[in-house]
C-alpha cells in the first residue's frame, strides 16, 4: 500500500501538464526580463500572429492524438485551402463565398482521412502521410507556383489588426474561442469522455457503448475544418495565397501537442498543457530570434524538446515500474 | 472443426500474393514506360535510362534502409536529414583532403549515418518512445546540426576532386557506378533478410513483437541494428548524392523522407511490419523516379508529381488491406474474436 | 448564383463581418494601394551620412552563394559608413518566415532593412509597419511591391538584361534554332520581367528563326534545376541553347550537360557566378554568360539606405547620392536605382573575376 | 517411475506484482520421463510459475535449478538455451511467417555461407508433422491457423528444439476430444523420450490420464505435491479450493418471471450457428462449454459489439438492431466482458471515469459534465460494491484483480440493467471477492434481473445456474435444468465425448 502511495505521489510530481505550464511561464518571464523588446505589445501581436496556425491546428490534433491516431496532413490541408482560396479569388469569386467554401473543403479533406482510417481501418500514420503528399500536390496543381495577392484590405487588415484601441490582436479572439470550445468538448462533455476512452482502450470503449469509428471520423473532419480555417487566415495574414503555404507545419503542431503532455499512445493529455506547449514553442522561437540566435539552433531546440517531452514521462514510468516488478 | 480435414499441402497463398504485389508494380512501370515512349521515343534513349537509374539509385538505397526498419514495425523519418549531414560531411572532407579514395569516402558517409542510427535506435529501445516521434525529433536535430555547421556555405562541384565526381558519372559496361552500388546494397540486404537468421528475426519482430520476445529474439538489439542499417544506408546515400549532384549545402535531402516512405509503402512493405521485401521497396523507388521523369517528358505539369505520390501511397495501403482481408478470410476457418 | 449567395450569407454569419454584396477581386482592384505616407520632410542633399546606423540584410534565404556575395558587399559598405551590419534570414525561401524576420527587425529598431522579397505582396504589410516605425526599406534582387519600400536596387535595367540574354542565345544558336529558358520560380519578379523582355525581343524580325520552346522552372533549387534541365533535353532533342537567368539554374544545367552525351551539342548561357561556372567554361560546356557584380548590389543598397536614413534623399525620382567607390547615382522612376550594365564572361576573361 | 535426481527444481520462488504477491515460496521438482501436473484455481499463481520457467519473469527470491545447478533465466532466450520449451494457452506465432519458419525460428538449418537452407527447414517441419500425425502445410503462413493447429505448431517447435523440459499451459482448453487424444499421444512420446513434462489443466480426467505426479497451488502458495496414485480427485478439489464448496455458491431460489432476453437463430459464420434461447427475469442461466466454443462471441453479438449474420435478439419485447451496444444499453442490457484488461476497463483511466463511462450522457447537464455528478455516482456505486481503493482519481490499473472486477460490476450495475450478461465473472479474483460476486449475482436475480453467465468453472456453473446451456463448436448442444446438470453431463455435452475413439 505504501508503495502505491509513493507512486501516486511521484506521478503527481511528474505530471507533465503542470510541468509544461510552469516551464512556459518561466520562459515567458525570463524572456521578458532578458530579451529587449520581447515584452512589448507590438511583439505580443507578432507572437500571436506567428502562433496562430499552430495554435489552431493543435486543437483538433490534440483530440485526434488522444484517441491514439494522428493527422499529418494538416499542413497540406492548410496549403490546399490557401491555394483554392487564391484560385477562386483569381476567378473573380466573392470572398464571402470563398471563405466558407474553403472551410467546407477542409472538412471534406478531413473526411477523406477519416474514411480511410475508420472504414478501411488503415493505420492513420500511413494514410495521412499519403494525404500529406496528395493534398499538397493538389495545391500545386490548383495554383502552380504562382502567388495570388490583393485580397480585400478589410479582411487582411482585420486578421493583422488589433481590437479597437488595444494591442490585442483580432485573431486572438478566434484562438481563445476555439480553444475554449475544444477544451470544453474534451474535458467536460460525453464526447470528451469518449475521446479519452477510445485512446485508453478502443475495445473497452466499444464495450461501453462508444462508437470509436464514428468518433474518429468526426475528429478528422474537425481537424480538416480547422486546418482549412488556418489556411484562410494564413492567406489573409500574408495577403498571399500560395500552394506551399504552411509546408512543414505538421511537425511543429505535433511537436507542440506532444510537448503539451499528450501521450502519443493516446488516452492521456489536457488542452491547457497543449496551449502551453504551443506558447512555449512560439515564444522560445520569438525570443531566440530577437536575441539573434539562428534558425538552426531553433531546429535543434524543437527536436530535442519533442524527444524529451515523450522520453521524460516514459523514463519516469519505466523507472517506477522497474521498482515495482 | 476436427483435425482430420486439415488443409492439404499447397503453394503458400501469401507467397503468391506477394508475387502479385510486386508484379503489379512491374506492370505499372511497363505501362508508364510504354505510354511515355510512344509520346516521346527519346524516353528510352541510353542517356534517359541512365538518368532514371541514377535518380533511382539514391532513392533505392534509402528505401532499402527504410524497408529494414519498417519490417520491424518501426519507421525512420530522419533519413533525409541524415543524408544531408553525411553529404556535407564527405563534401567538407573531400575539400580538405581531395586525395581520399572513394571507398574511404563511402565508409565515412555510412559511418556518419550509422551514428545517427545508433541514436535513433537507442532512443526507441531504451526510451520506449515510438520511432515516429524519435525520428521526427532527430529529423529536426540532425538538420539543425547540419545548418549549424554549414552555415550559409555551399560546396560546389569545382571544389570536389574530379575523381570523386567521376565516380558519380562513370560507368562500367554502360552501367553507372552509383547504380551498381545501389544494386549491391539491395542484393546484400535482400539476401540477409531472406536467407539469414538475423534477417528472419527482423520479420518475426515486426510480425509479432510479443511472440518475438517470448521466442528469445533479442528484440532491443535487433531494433537498434535495424536503425543502424537505415542510418548507414542514408549516410551512404548522402555520399551518392554528393557524387551525383556535386553541389552540396545544408539543405541537401530536405523532404526526402516522404519519397522514401512512399517508395517503401508503394513497394508493398506493410506499415505494421512483418512483411514485404527490399526488392519491392527498390521497385517502388524505381516507379516513383520514373513517374517524375515521365511527367517531365510528357509535359504534364510537374506539380502533379506530389499528388501522384500521395495517391499511390493511399492506393497501395488500401489495396494491401483489401487483399489481406480476402486472404485472411480464405485462410481463416474459425475463431474471430473481437480484437 | 443563388448557391453562391447562400454561401455568402453563411460567410457573413460565420465571420460576423459586415460586407455588402460580394467582395471580388475586380471590385477591390486599385483599393489596396494605400501606402503609408512616410518619410515626410524634404531631402537635404547636403546632410552628412549618420554614423552608427543599424543596417540589416534580409536575403531570400541564407544558403545561397550568390546571396553571400551580395550581402558581403553590403557588409563592406556598412563598415565604410561606420554602421552596424546584421544579416538574418530563413533557411527556406518562404515569405512567411521572412515576415517573422521583418517583425523581429522592427522590434530590434533597425534603421534600414535591405530585403530581397520572396513574395512581393506577402511581405508588404510587415514592411509598411517597419516604415511606419521610421525604418527605411531598400529592396534588392527581387523587388517588393512598390507601395511598401523606399527604394529598389536594380542590378541592371530589365530591358538591358533581357536584350543581352537574347543576344547571347542568338550568337550561340548561330542565329536560328530552338531555345529554352530555365528560370527560378514562376513568381520571381525579376525573372519574369526579364523573360517578358526576352519574349518581346524574340518576336522581332531579326530573331524570327529563334524559337522559344519552353520555359522551365527549377525553383532555384539545385536538384530541381538539374532534373528540369534533364527533362528539357529529353523533350526537345533539337534544342540548341538553354538560357538560365539564375545562378542556380545555369550551374545545374551546365553540370548536367557537361557529364552527359549532350555536351558540345547544347549550349548553356544566362546569368551565373564566375566561380561556379569556371569549370564549365574551361571544359567548353559554356561559351559565355553574363552577370553584374553582385557585391556591388549589396554595397549600393547600404549607401542608398544610409542616405535615406540620414535625410540626404527621400527616394523621389531625380535625387542624387554618392555611393562610395561606385560613384554617384540618380534615383529613377518608382524609386529604382540601376547598378549598371552586366558583364559578359568568357574563357578569355573569367579568371579576372573572383566571386 | 524414474527415481533419482530431479531434472528441474523450483526452490522457494516468490514473485510479487506491485502489492499483489502472485507466488509465495513455491517449491517442486520435475523429473525426466515424467509428466507433472500443476493444478489450482484461476489466480492461484500457475501462470506466474510458467512465466518464470519461460524466463519472462524473474523470481523475486528463490532459485530454479537444472540438473541441480541454479540457473538464472534472465530472458526467454536463456530458457530456450536451457532446454525449456513453453507452450502457452494462447499460442505465440508470427502470423506473417510460414509455419516451417515459425517452428525453426532461431534454429533454422544452415547451408553454405550460413544461409538458411529453406528446403531442409520445410523438410524438418514436414517430418515433425508426420511424427505428430497431422497434415499442416509447412509453407503456409501461420495467419489463419485454428487454435488447435497453432497449438500443434507450438508442440512441433518444442520437438524441434529437443527440449528437455516442456511446459504446457492449458493446451487443451480449446481442443476437441480427438485433438486432445492426439496431443496426449505426442506428449507421452516426448515423456518416454526422457523429457520432463509440466502440464497445466483444469480437467481432472486429463490430469489423471496423462500425469504421474501433481502439484496443487492455492492463492500463490504450494499446497501439496503427490503421486496421482496417492490422491483422489475429491482430495485434489478440496486442496485446490481449501473450503467447503457448498457455501460458495449461494443461489437463492427465485420463481422466474417473464422472458427478459430472447435470442432466436443467432448466427455468425464461422463462429456460431443458429443459437436460440430465452432468459427470464430472476433467472440465472449459465452458458457453459469449452474455451473457443463460441460462448463469448454469442454474448458479444447479443450486446452488439460483435456483428451477426442473422438472427434476432429481443429484450423485454424490444428487438435490438445488430452491432449497436448503445441500443442494447438503452434497452437495459449490460455486459461484463470476459477480458477485464482489454474489454472491461480502461486501465490507464481513473476509477471514476471507468465507472461512469457508459452513463456519461445521462450524467451530463445540458450536455456538459463538470465532474461532480460523476464523482458522486462513482463513489456511491463503488461503495455499494465495497470496492477498496485509495482515491477515485487513481488509475484503475493500480487496483487488485478483485477490486478491478468490482469496478466493472459497479460500472454496469449503475446502468440499472434488466438483463445482466457476465462473462467469466470470477476469473482471476481472490476467493473472498468471488463469494461476494456470487452473492451479488444472486441478489440481483432475486430483484428480478435476468442474468446470463458465461463461465468455464464448472463448480460455479453448477452452483449458480438455474439452467445450464452448453455450447460446442459454435452450436448450442444441450440445455440442462439445475437438477440435471452435473459435472459429467455438462462436460459430456461440452466435449462431445461420443466422438472419442
Amino acid at each position: 500500500m505504501s508503495a502505491e502511495l509513493t507512486e501516486v505521489r511521484a506521478a503527481r510530481f511528474l505530471n507533465w501538464n503542470v510541468a509544461i505550464i510552469a516551464l512556459t511561464v518561466i520562459v515567458l518571464i525570463v524572456a521578458a526580463a532578458t530579451v529587449d523588446s520581447f515584452g512589448t505589445s507590438q511583439n505580443f501581436g507578432f507572437l500571436v500572429l506567428d502562433l496562430l496556425p499552430i495554435a489552431l491546428v493543435a486543437l483538433p490534433m490534440t483530440l485526434v492524438i488522444v484517441t491514439g491516431e494522428i493527422d499529418l496532413s494538416v499542413a497540406s490541408t492548410l496549403g490546399l485551402s490557401s491555394a483554392v482560396m487564391g484560385y477562386l479569388w483569381n476567378a473573380n469569386q466573392p470572398i464571402e463565398s470563398i471563405i466558407p467554401l474553403c472551410l467546407l473543403l477542409g472538412a471534406v479533406l478531413g473526411a477523406v482521412n477519416g474514411l480511410f482510417v475508420t472504414v478501411l481501418g488503415l493505420p492513420s500514420l500511413a494514410v495521412t502521410i499519403g494525404t500529406l503528399a496528395l493534398y499538397r500536390g493538389l495545391a500545386f496543381v490548383v495554383l502552380g507556383d504562382s502567388a495570388v495577392a490583393d485580397f480585400p484590405a478589410v479582411y487582411t487588415d482585420w486578421v493583422t489588426g488589433t481590437i479597437g484601441g488595444t494591442s490585442i490582436p483580432d485573431v486572438l479572439i478566434i484562438i481563445v474561442v476555439l480553444a475554449v470550445v475544444f477544451g470544453v468538448v474534451l474535458h467536460a462533455t460525453p464526447i470528451g469522455r469518449a475521446v479519452f476512452a477510445v485512446g485508453a482502450g478502443e475495445q473497452a470503449a466499444r464495450f461501453a457503448g462508444v462508437r470509436p469509428g464514428r468518433l474518429k471520423f468526426w475528429l478528422y473532419v474537425a481537424s480538416g475544418l480547422i486546418s482549412g480555417l488556418a489556411g484562410v487566415l494564413w492567406t489573409l495574414r500574408y495577403s498571399s495565397a500560395r500552394a506551399d503555404n504552411g509546408a512543414g507545419l505538421e511537425l511543429a503542431v505535433v511537436a507542440a501537442v506532444l510537448l503539451g503532455g499528450v501521450s502519443i499512445f493516446g488516452g492521456k493529455g489536457a488542452l491547457p498543457g497543449v496551449i502551453a506547449g504551443v506558447v512555449l514553442l512560439g515564444s522560445l522561437q520569438n525570443a531566440l530570434r530577437l536575441s539573434d540566435v539562428s534558425n538552426e539552433a531553433l531546429n535543434v531546440v524543437t527536436g530535442v524538446l519533442l524527444i524529451v517531452s515523450v522520453l521524460a514521462p516514459n523514463l519516469a514510468r519505466s523507472v517506477l515500474q522497474r521498482r515495482r516488478t | 472443426m476436427t483435425a482430420v480435414d486439415l488443409p492439404a499441402p499447397r503453394r503458400s497463398s501469401l507467397d503468391v500474393v506477394l508475387k502479385v504485389r510486386e508484379l503489379g508494380i512491374v506492370i505499372a512501370l511497363a505501362v508508364l514506360v510504354a505510354v511515355t515512349t510512344i509520346s516521346n521515343p527519346r524516353f528510352l534513349s541510353g542517356q534517359s535510362i541512365r538518368d532514371i537509374l541514377l535518380g533511382t539509385a539514391i532513392l533505392a538505397v534509402l528505401a532499402v534502409g527504410q524497408a529494414v526498419v519498417v519490417i520491424t514495425r518501426n519507421i525512420d523519418l530522419s533519413v533525409g536529414s541524415v543524408l544531408g549531414l553525411s553529404a556535407f560531411t564527405v563534401g567538407t572532407l573531400l575539400q580538405n583532403s581531395p586525395r581520399l579514395p572513394v571507398i574511404v569516402v563511402l565508409v565515412v558517409g555510412a559511418a556518419v549515418g550509422a551514428v545517427c542510427g545508433v541514436v535513433n535506435g537507442a532512443l526507441v529501445r531504451f526510451g520506449n518512445v515510438p520511432a515516429l516521434v524519435v525520428t521526427l525529433g532527430t529529423l529536426y536535430v540532425v538538420r539543425g546540426i547540419t545548418y549549424f555547421w554549414a552555415g550559409g556555405s555551399q560546396i560546389n562541384a569545382d571544389e570536389l576532386p574530379s575523381g570523386f565526381l567521376d565516380f558519380g558519372n562513370a560507368t562500367v559496361l554502360g552501367i553507372p557506378y552509383l547504380v551498381l552500388l545501389a544494386i549491391l546494397v539491395l542484393v546484400v540486404t535482400g539476401v540477409v533478410l531472406r536467407n539469414y537468421r538475423t534477417g528472419r528475426e527482423l520479420y518475426a519482430m515486426g510480425s509479432s513483437p510479443q511472440a518475438a520476445r517470448l521466442a528469445g529474439i533479442p528484440v532491443g538489439r535487433r531494433t537498434i541494428g535495424a536503425f543502424v542499417v537505415s542510418g548507414a544506408l542514408a549516410g551512404l546515400a548522402g555520399v551518392l548524392f554528393a557524387a551525383r549532384f556535386g553541389t552540396i549545402d545544408a539543405a541537401a535531402g530536405t523532404g526526402y523522407e516522404l519519397n522514401v516512405v512512399a517508395a517503401v509503402v508503394v513497394g508493398g512493405v506493410a506499415v505494421f511490419g512483418g512483411s514485404g521485401t527490399v526488392w519491392g521497396a527498390a521497385l517502388g523507388a524505381l516507379l516513383l523516379t520514373t513517374i517524375a521523369s515521365s511527367l517531365a517528358v510528357l509535359e504534364i505539369n510537374q506539380f502533379w508529381q506530389q499528388a501522384i505520390v500521395g495517391g499511390l501511397i493511399l492506393l497501395a495501403i488500401g489495396a494491401d488491406r483489401l487483399v489481406a482481408v480476402r486472404v485472411a478470410a480464405g485462410l481463416k476457418k474459425r475463431g474471430s474474436h473481437v480484437s | 448564383m443563388s448557391q453562391r449567395k447562400n454561401l455568402a450569407v453563411l460567410a457573413v454569419v460565420a465571420l460576423t463581418l459586415a460586407a455588402c454584396g460580394g467582395t471580388t477581386k475586380s471590385s477591390t482592384e486599385g483599393q489596396n494601394t494605400a501606402a503609408p505616407e512616410t518619410s515626410a520632410g524634404k531631402a537635404d542633399p547636403n546632410a552628412p551620412l549618420k554614423e552608427g546606423l543599424k543596417i540589416a540584410y534580409l536575403p531570400k534565404q541564407l544558403n545561397n552563394p550568390y546571396t553571400d556575395v551580395e550581402v558581403g558587399g553590403g557588409k563592406v559598405a556598412v563598415g565604410e559608413i561606420k554602421g552596424e551590419y546584421k544579416l538574418v534570414g530563413p533557411n527556406d525561401a518562404s515569405a512567411s518566415s521572412q515576415v517573422s524576420y521583418i517583425n523581429t527587425l522592427i522590434q530590434q529598431q533597425q534603421n534600414v532593412i535591405v530585403v530581397a522579397a520572396n513574395d512581393p505582396n506577402a511581405v508588404c504589410p510587415s514592411l509598411n509597419q517597419a516604415r511606419k516605425a521610421g525604418i527605411k526599406v531598400v529592396t534588392f534582387d527581387s523587388d517588393a511591391s512598390k507601395t511598401c519600400r523606399d527604394a529598389f536596387i536594380n542590378q541592371a535595367t530589365t530591358q538591358g538584361i533581357g536584350e543581352s540574354l537574347v543576344k547571347m542565345a542568338s550568337e550561340l544558336a548561330g542565329g536560328s534554332g530552338e531555345i529554352a529558358i530555365l528560370s527560378a520560380t514562376p513568381n520571381a519578379t525579376n525573372q519574369n520581367s526579364w523573360i517578358k523582355v526576352m519574349q518581346t525581343e524574340l518576336a522581332k524580325p531579326e530573331n524570327a528563326k529563334l524559337k522559344l520552346v519552353k520555359i522551365a522552372y527549377g525553383n532555384d533549387d539545385d536538384q530541381k534545376s538539374f532534373t528540369e534541365a534533364q527533362g528539357l533535353l529529353q523533350s526537345y532533342p533539337n534544342l540548341k541553347v538553354i538560357v538560365s537567368p539564375t545562378t542556380v539554374g545555369i550551374a545545374a544545367a551546365s553540370r548536367y550537360v557537361s557529364a552527359s552525351s549532350y555536351k558540345g551539342k547544347v549550349a548553356i548561357t544566362g546569368l551565373g557566378l564566375p566561380n561556379q561556372m569556371r569549370q564549365y567554361v574551361k571544359d567548353g560546356t559554356v561559351k559565355k554568360f553574363a552577370l553584374w557584380n553582385p557585391a556591388d548590389i549589396g554595397y549600393l543598397a547600404a549607401y542608398a539606405g544610409a542616405a535615406m536614413s540620414s535625410g540626404q534623399i527621400t527616394g523621389a525620382q531625380g535625387e542624387k547620392f554618392k555611393a562610395g567607390k561606385l560613384g554617384e547615382y540618380t534615383i529613377g522612376a518608382d524609386g529604382e536605382i540601376v547598378l549598371g550594365p552586366p558583364t559578359e564572361f568568357t574563357a578569355a576573361n573569367i579568371d579576372q573575376f573572383n566571386f | 517411475m524414474p527415481d533419482g535426481r530431479p531434472l528441474l527444481s523450483v526452490r522457494e520462488v516468490s514473485k510479487s506484482f506491485g502489492a499483489v504477491a502472485a507466488v509465495r515460496d513455491v517449491s517442486f521438482d520435475l523429473y525426466g520421463g515424467e509428466a507433472h501436473a500443476l493444478v489450482g484455481e484461476n489466480g492461484a499463481g500457475k501462470s506466474t510459475i510458467v512465466k518464470m520457467l519461460a524466463g519472462v519473469h524473474r523470481p523475486d527470491s528463490g532459485t530454479i535449478e537444472l540438473d541441480g545447478i541454479a540457473i538464472d533465466l534472465g530472458g526467454p532466450a536463456d530458457a530456450k538455451a536451457a532446454g525449456i520449451a513453453v507452450i502457452y494457452q494462447e499460442p505465440t506465432l508470427f502470423p506473417d511467417l510460414s509455419v516451417a519458419e515459425n517452428i525453426a525460428m532461431g534454429r533454422q538449418p544452415l547451408g553454405r555461407f550460413k544461409t538458411i537452407d529453406r528446403a531442409a527447414m520445410v523438410q524438418q517441419a514436414a517430418q515433425l508433422f508426420v511424427r505428430l500425425g497431422v497434415s499442416i502445410d509447412p509453407n503456409r503462413p501461420a495467419r489463419g491457423l485454428s487454435i488447435a493447429d497453432q497449438q500443434l505448431v507450438e508442440i512441433a517447435k518444442a520437438l524441434s528444439a529437443d527440449a528437455r523440459v516442456v511446459v504446457m499451459d492449458e493446451p487443451t482448453a480449446a481442443l476437441s476430444g480427438v485433438e486432445v487424444e492426439r496431443l496426449f499421444a505426442v506428449a507421452r512420446s516426448l515423456r518416454d523420450d526422457g523429457a520432463a513434462l509440466m502440464f497445466i489443466s483444469h480437467r481432472f480426467e486429463e490430469v489423471t490420464a496423462l500425469c504421474e505426479r501433481v502439484t496443487i497451488m492455492r492463492d500463490g502458495r504450494h499446497v501439496s505435491t503427490d503421486l496421482l496414485t496417492d490422491v483422489t480427485v475429491d482430495e485434489m478439489v478440496r486442496k485446490m479450493v481449501g473450503r467447503d464448496l457448498g457455501a460458495l455458491f449461494p443461489k437463492q431460489d427465485v420463481t422466474p418471471g417473464a422472458v427478459a432476453l430472447s435470442v432466436r437463430g443467432l448466427s455468425r459464420d464461422p463462429v456460431f450457428l443458429d443459437v436460440s434461447f430465452d432468459v427470464r427475469a430472476g433467472e440465472i442461466v449459465a452458458l457453459a462449454g469449452l474455451v473457443g466454443s463460441g460462448r463469448s462471441e454469442v454474448v458479444q453479438s447479443i450486446f452488439g459489439v460483435d456483428p451477426r449474420d442473422s438472427g434476432t435478439v429481443e429484450v423485454v419485447g424490444r428487438t435490438l438492431k445488430p452491432g449497436s451496444p448503445k441500443q442494447a444499453m438503452a434497452a437495459g442490457v449490460a455486459l461484463v466482458p470476459e477480458d477485464r484488461r482489454q474489454q472491461g476497463l480502461l486501465m490507464e483511466l481513473s476509477i471514476e471515469r471507468n465507472v461512469t463511462l457508459p452513463r456519461s450522457r445521462s450524467l451530463s447537464q445540458l450536455g456538459f459534465l463538470t465532474g461532480g455528478r460523476e464523482r458522486r455516482s462513482a463513489r456511491e456505486w463503488t461503495q455499494r460494491l465495497k470496492t477498496k481503493y485509495g482515491r477515485l482519481s487513481d488509475e484503475v490499473g493500480t487496483l487488485s484483480g478483485g477490486n478491478q472486477q468490482k469496478v466493472v460490476l459497479a460500472k454496469w450495475l449503475a446502468t440499472d440493467p434488466k438483463v445482466l450478461i457476465v462473462d467469466e465473472p470470477t476469473r482471476g479474483i481472490d476467493v473472498g471477492t468471488k463469494a461476494e460476486v456470487h452473492r451479488l449475482m444472486s441478489s440481483l436475480a432475486a430483484e428480478g434481473v435476468a442474468v446470463l453467465m458465461v463461465s468455464s468453472e464448472l463448480p460455479e456453473v453448477l452452483g449458480m445456474a438455474d439452467r445450464v446451456l452448453v455450447m460446442r463448436e459454435g452450436r448450442l448442444v444441450a440445455e440442462l435444468s439445475r437438477s440435471d446438470a452435473t459435472e459429467e453431463s455438462v462436460m459430456f455435452a461440452a466435449t462431445g465425448q461420443e466422438a472419442r475413439v
